[in-house]
């Protein structure tokens, strides 16, 4: 078993999906000589040929339409947008298309396609490098939202999305690709789409959090329970649509106070959904008002270093507000 | 005003007799369907129609070089002549029409014109317009990689080259020489909207800067459009790229059932192109070629006239879908 | 005073603001000539002239992104979306350019411009003539979301949006067009973008809804009071993004029983974030659990009439949402 | 290899001496400015650089015919040689880099290279690729409804013309002979991908079929594209419509001080292109028209290196914004 960050465990997913099923293919822009902006298609084009791994021009909903057209006739295209920040010209295809040829054809076409998105706050980032845009899409049914936070889950779930006969976005946060690793076994456990990860068990509090900042919420759970012998259970959706349902409220319910956090400009949020589903289902159980820990509703982030930790939750704010949740 | 003779003949084509007859009656069926929709929405018992009529020349004379079932057609919600072309019949379309469960497009859940069939190779077609020139080019990219000499035919309105995604795609087709044939049936409107606010410059002269072939041809003169997609489907099938066909044609009914187009249209400008009729014109060049006369016609009248009959009267009578059905289905393999 | 429906309102401001100042201007699909597909814009190409009253290409993006150039050069430009379906083509210039001008120019420029967008559920409307997209972007800092319900605010408020400095989303539900009335004066008083509206003042449950559901929810909300008594106070946000917070939850706590009604695919729907914030803010206040009702996740709506049936909130279903929270 | 020629003389452009010096001025300290940001990246005091080093002819042949705070431009990131045409200091771009509250572009909100400025009329630029097309078009429409002789100048990258933003734009343009100028910058690479994966056919042969005239000029001889982009300007100031030019240059640097070119492309291109460097190219034609020499070149460079090393301590020195700042400015009127 090898350690691997993110980004390996995203790009060995990728190869070992593409030497098992020709028809698995990725487009998008600089993903093929260069190996991709952040390089998680390195040496790909090399072993599968420039159509297989083929860069396209800079034009995101052709890259989303194109890979609907493939997916219809026989491939499993991976599309890449090189940051989430520029999903938005692809949205028409992605919302209004892929995710209704199913329904709209009554079950004649399906898009199995996968669409990784590079998202989150990471320094230097900036107004257009940074933003998590996940609630975009979190309310179109017929997409799948997956947002795996450690190496294993993302490779696991990868090649579940791939497999797939559904459009999944398949969001990677940018920070995490090199700062986060984990032991991965050559073969991993196959992870389903329909099931969050229990990181933690815990009687006193419920943080339910994905993305760059469930990290930090594992420490700071990990730091209240030593210093103050604070139980906290950590729940991660791993896939944001549909949710898990069962699994938040079985967490919410056993502990009675509930957080949510991510990095997100907090209203509007997919924690919007969250808590709205636990203020509903668990409201018997509540000891404590459903909380929400995101970003306020400001364009994250500003360039200038200041701006970003201004706006992302760090482990004082997660702290405080898990605090606040256990002292209630 | 005379009607406008055909300029093609179709010795040269190798078309045989009977190719002129299926072609004539995929026409004639389109045209039927479509008179009867109108006449169904008028009684109150269709919610909506969106016509073909003036545009079955350059949608059966496009089709016609489909081989159903291994090329891919992505068409619009006006292409009622292409699917029937390919196979489709006046059943499916009623069907739709009333929105019954069997309706083969999208099991009522879609508006009749929002075609689709899987053994067709009729890729689901929805109602933003434009979208489905990417997917077009993705398809075409497929059969490009898998060495497969399919080909994929792609059609719109003129104002569905406005959006980006033509340009997208025709950029991305051009750049792999990808086996795709783009059909615009440029009919004039976007419901209200006339074309010197649509388009600047031609569409067709846009294919150059893309570097593959652009043709415009007469949209009403059903042998003339099948000239031009018989070598645009030839060039895609050898390998040597897309091409660019904009057929000029009219419509010549309002937008949709919805739509009067009174408002900004002068009649006299829909008189002269009702003079234009394609089926008018294709009936006077059979006739000249003596492969039709009255009696012949009166036949294959008849015939359609029996087969629309059957069709709405067997799709009055079948069953909508249900309301498990309706809130099931949103995602495959479950 | 005269009676107006929704429509006439909603033409009635466009033209009044378009005579006070000549840098409105009004742009979208079939808007002139034919005076728009609903006929919101009858007449004004006849006043204004073809520039003002402008008939543009068919592309969404292109609308939306000439309305910001035109806003940053003395223009007020009134775009129309035809239908809200339609509006993903838009999305990209709305939300990564409108949204983002004042803050990323340190407010050195600014967007007032106004999107007018008919949405919702009409019978034969289809998949692509029905949705409610309102949710795509209230969670987008920068932008203002309103949605009137009622002629007399619908016009009030299409004015307060035009003279706005910032880039508004106006949302008219299209099935209100022609069958919602009312006495609408020749001055309307002005309404502000950030003030909810109580419609009915009650003790026993609150109940905020916006859109053609809204007007169902007012002939329960009576029924209910009639029949059984039950005091039910309805709140309209009006505007959806950013939410008037105090007027919503000064209601939540005043009843402790609270629903939220609109006819959007209830996950990730507005309504998560008006649940959530009352879960939160209103925890200590509430006696029951806080409830949402909206449509299933299925596209809205199948063409075939019992499909749009089953999936729109109908006054049975409100009914039924209501005592469930009343009886609580 | 011999350094190119300078093709068009400046006599017939009708510019002065003075002119001349202005612009080679504009070119030199945009490559200095450039120059110092890299280097301060690599002493890690610069987060990102995103260079105009290759294209500064091409930028400032172009600006240099706007009248600057009435005309609009709507710039691409790389377009440092244009803002600083139109007024914008050495200062403001160092301010920009190091993100401090005083960043006239965006008060440290933005990455370097997203200019903004009111006075000026540089409408602020954003990182999503080819957006700034349509909002050209809007702000043209603009003058044209008020009647007035305002020209809009609006630029990208080749891949810039890769979206539906720049067609939509380019057909908007065409239809309504709107003042805007389009200026594509193709220098060969979107990042890692060279023009070939990029672009079907010709950019500037596209023009034709939007009905409007498209020019191809050599984007490194800084009279070339002044010439083009004259013609262009008063075309545009005559009410006779929007041009598209392509001016044909190279990116001299890597993408951004992210990116490492030699992934993707060989260094014996890179050096041929350094010879066709549009500084020394310009430096050699006024040399040769006895408008520079030795000394007035050195008197030259010492002022530009004075005023970028005040501009790089002064930026330094400057205070970041706030947190409160940070927080507030989203809504206009609040
Ligand atoms: C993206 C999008 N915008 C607007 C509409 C509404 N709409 C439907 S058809 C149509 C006109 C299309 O005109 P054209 O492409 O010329 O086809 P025609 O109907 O004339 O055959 C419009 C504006 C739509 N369906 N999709
Ligand atoms: C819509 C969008 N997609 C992707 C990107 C990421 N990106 C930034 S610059 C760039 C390449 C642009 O190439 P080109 O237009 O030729 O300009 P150049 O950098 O070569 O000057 C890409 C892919 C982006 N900024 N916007
Ligand atoms: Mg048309
Ligand atoms: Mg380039």
């Amino acid at each position: 078993m090898a350690t691997k960050n993110l980004l390996e465990a995203i790009h060995d997913g990728l190869a070992e999906e593409m030497r098992a099923d020709e028809s698995v293919m990725v487009l998008g822009e600089d993903v093929g000589r260069a190996g991709g902006v952040f390089r998680v298609t390195e040496g790909l084009q090399e072993e599968f040929g420039p159509l297989r791994v083929l860069d396209t021009p800079l034009a995101e909903s052709l890259i989303s339409g194109a890979a609907i057209g493939l997916s219809v006739n026989g491939m499993r295209p991976v599309a890449e947008i090189q940051f989430a920040d520029f999903i938005p010209p692809a949205f028409d295809q992605i919302v209004s298309e892929a995710a209704r040829f199913y329904y709209r054809s009554n079950g004649a076409w399906s898009c199995p396609l996968t669409i990784r998105v590079p998202y989150g706050a990471v320094p230097g980032g900036a107004l257009y490098h940074s933003q998590s845009v996940e609630a975009y899409f979190c309310n179109t049914p017929g997409l799948k939202v997956v947002a795996p936070s450690f190496p294993a889950d993302a490779k696991a779930m990868l090649k579940s999305a791939i497999r797939d006969p559904n459009p999944v976005l398949f969001f990677e946060h940018k920070k995490s690709y090199r700062l986060v690793k984990e032991e991965v076994p050559e073969e991993v456990p196959e992870v389903p789409l329909d099931e969050a990860r229990v990181h933690r068990e815990g009687t006193d509090l419920t943080v339910v959090s994905y993305g760059m900042v469930l990290h930090t919420v594992l420490e700071v759970a990990e730091k209240l329970r030593e210093e103050q012998g604070i139980e906290t259970e950590v729940v991660e959706p791993r896939t944001l649509y549909p949710l898990d349902r069962a699994s938040i409220l079985e967490a919410a319910r056993k502990t009675g106070k509930f957080l949510v956090v991510s990095e997100a400009n907090v209203t509007g949020s997919v924690s919007a959904e969250i808590a709205a589903l636990v203020a509903r289902e668990a409201f018997e159980w509540l000891d404590a008002p459903v909380t929400r820990l995101g970003a306020p509703d400001v364009p994250v982030a500003g360039f200038a270093k200041p701006m970003m930790d201004a706006l992302v939750p760090d482990a004082a704010k997660i702290e405080d507000a898990m605090l606040e949740l256990a002292r209630y | 005003m005379a009607v406008e003779g055909t300029r093609t003949t179709h010795g040269d084509l190798g078309l045989e007799e009977s190719d002129l007859r299926s072609m004539y009656r995929y026409m004639l069926l389109a045209r039927r369907v479509d008179e009867r929709m109108w006449i169904l929405n008028r009684q109150g018992k269709a919610a909506f129609v969106i016509s073909c009529q003036g545009q079955e020349a350059a949608q059966v004379g496009a089709a016609y070089n489909l081989r159903a079932g291994y090329d891919y057609l992505y068409p619009y919600y006006r292409d009622s002549g292409m699917v029937l072309t390919l196979g489709q019949t006046a059943r499916d379309q009623f069907l739709s029409l009333f929105a019954k469960r069997e309706d083969p497009n999208s099991g009522g859940r879609q508006m009749p014109g929002h075609y689709s069939s899987r053994e067709l190779n009729i890729v689901t077609a929805s109602a933003p317009v434009g979208v489905q020139y990417p997917q077009a080019t993705g398809t075409a990219l497929a059969f490009k990689m898998r060495g497969e000499d399919g080909v994929v035919l792609t059609s719109g309105g003129e104002a569905s080259t406005s959006g980006g995604d033509w340009h997208e795609a025709m950029n991305f087709a051009g750049i792999h020489d990808l086996p795709v044939v783009f059909l615009v049936e440029n009919n004039v409107y976007a419901i209200s909207v006339p074309e010197n606010l649509q388009v600047a410059g031609s569409i067709a002269g846009r294919a150059a800067g893309y570097g593959f072939p652009g043709v415009e041809v007469d949209g009403n003169d059903v042998l003339a459009v099948y000239e031009a997609a018989k070598q645009a489907t030839e060039r895609a099938r050898r390998g040597e790229g897309p091409t660019l066909i904009e057929a000029r044609t009219y419509r010549m009914t309002a937008h949709s059932s919805d739509d009067n187009d009174r408002r900004y249209r002068e009649r006299d400008e829909v008189e002269v192109w009702r003079e234009k009729d394609p089926i008018v014109r294709f009936e006077q060049y059979l006739e000249e070629n003596g492969l039709l006369d009255g009696e012949r016609k009166e036949e294959l009248e008849a015939q359609v006239r029996e087969e629309v009959e059957a069709a709405v009267e067997y799709a009055e009578a079948a069953p909508y879908a249900g309301v498990e059905e309706t809130l099931s289905g949103v995602y495959a393999g479950e």
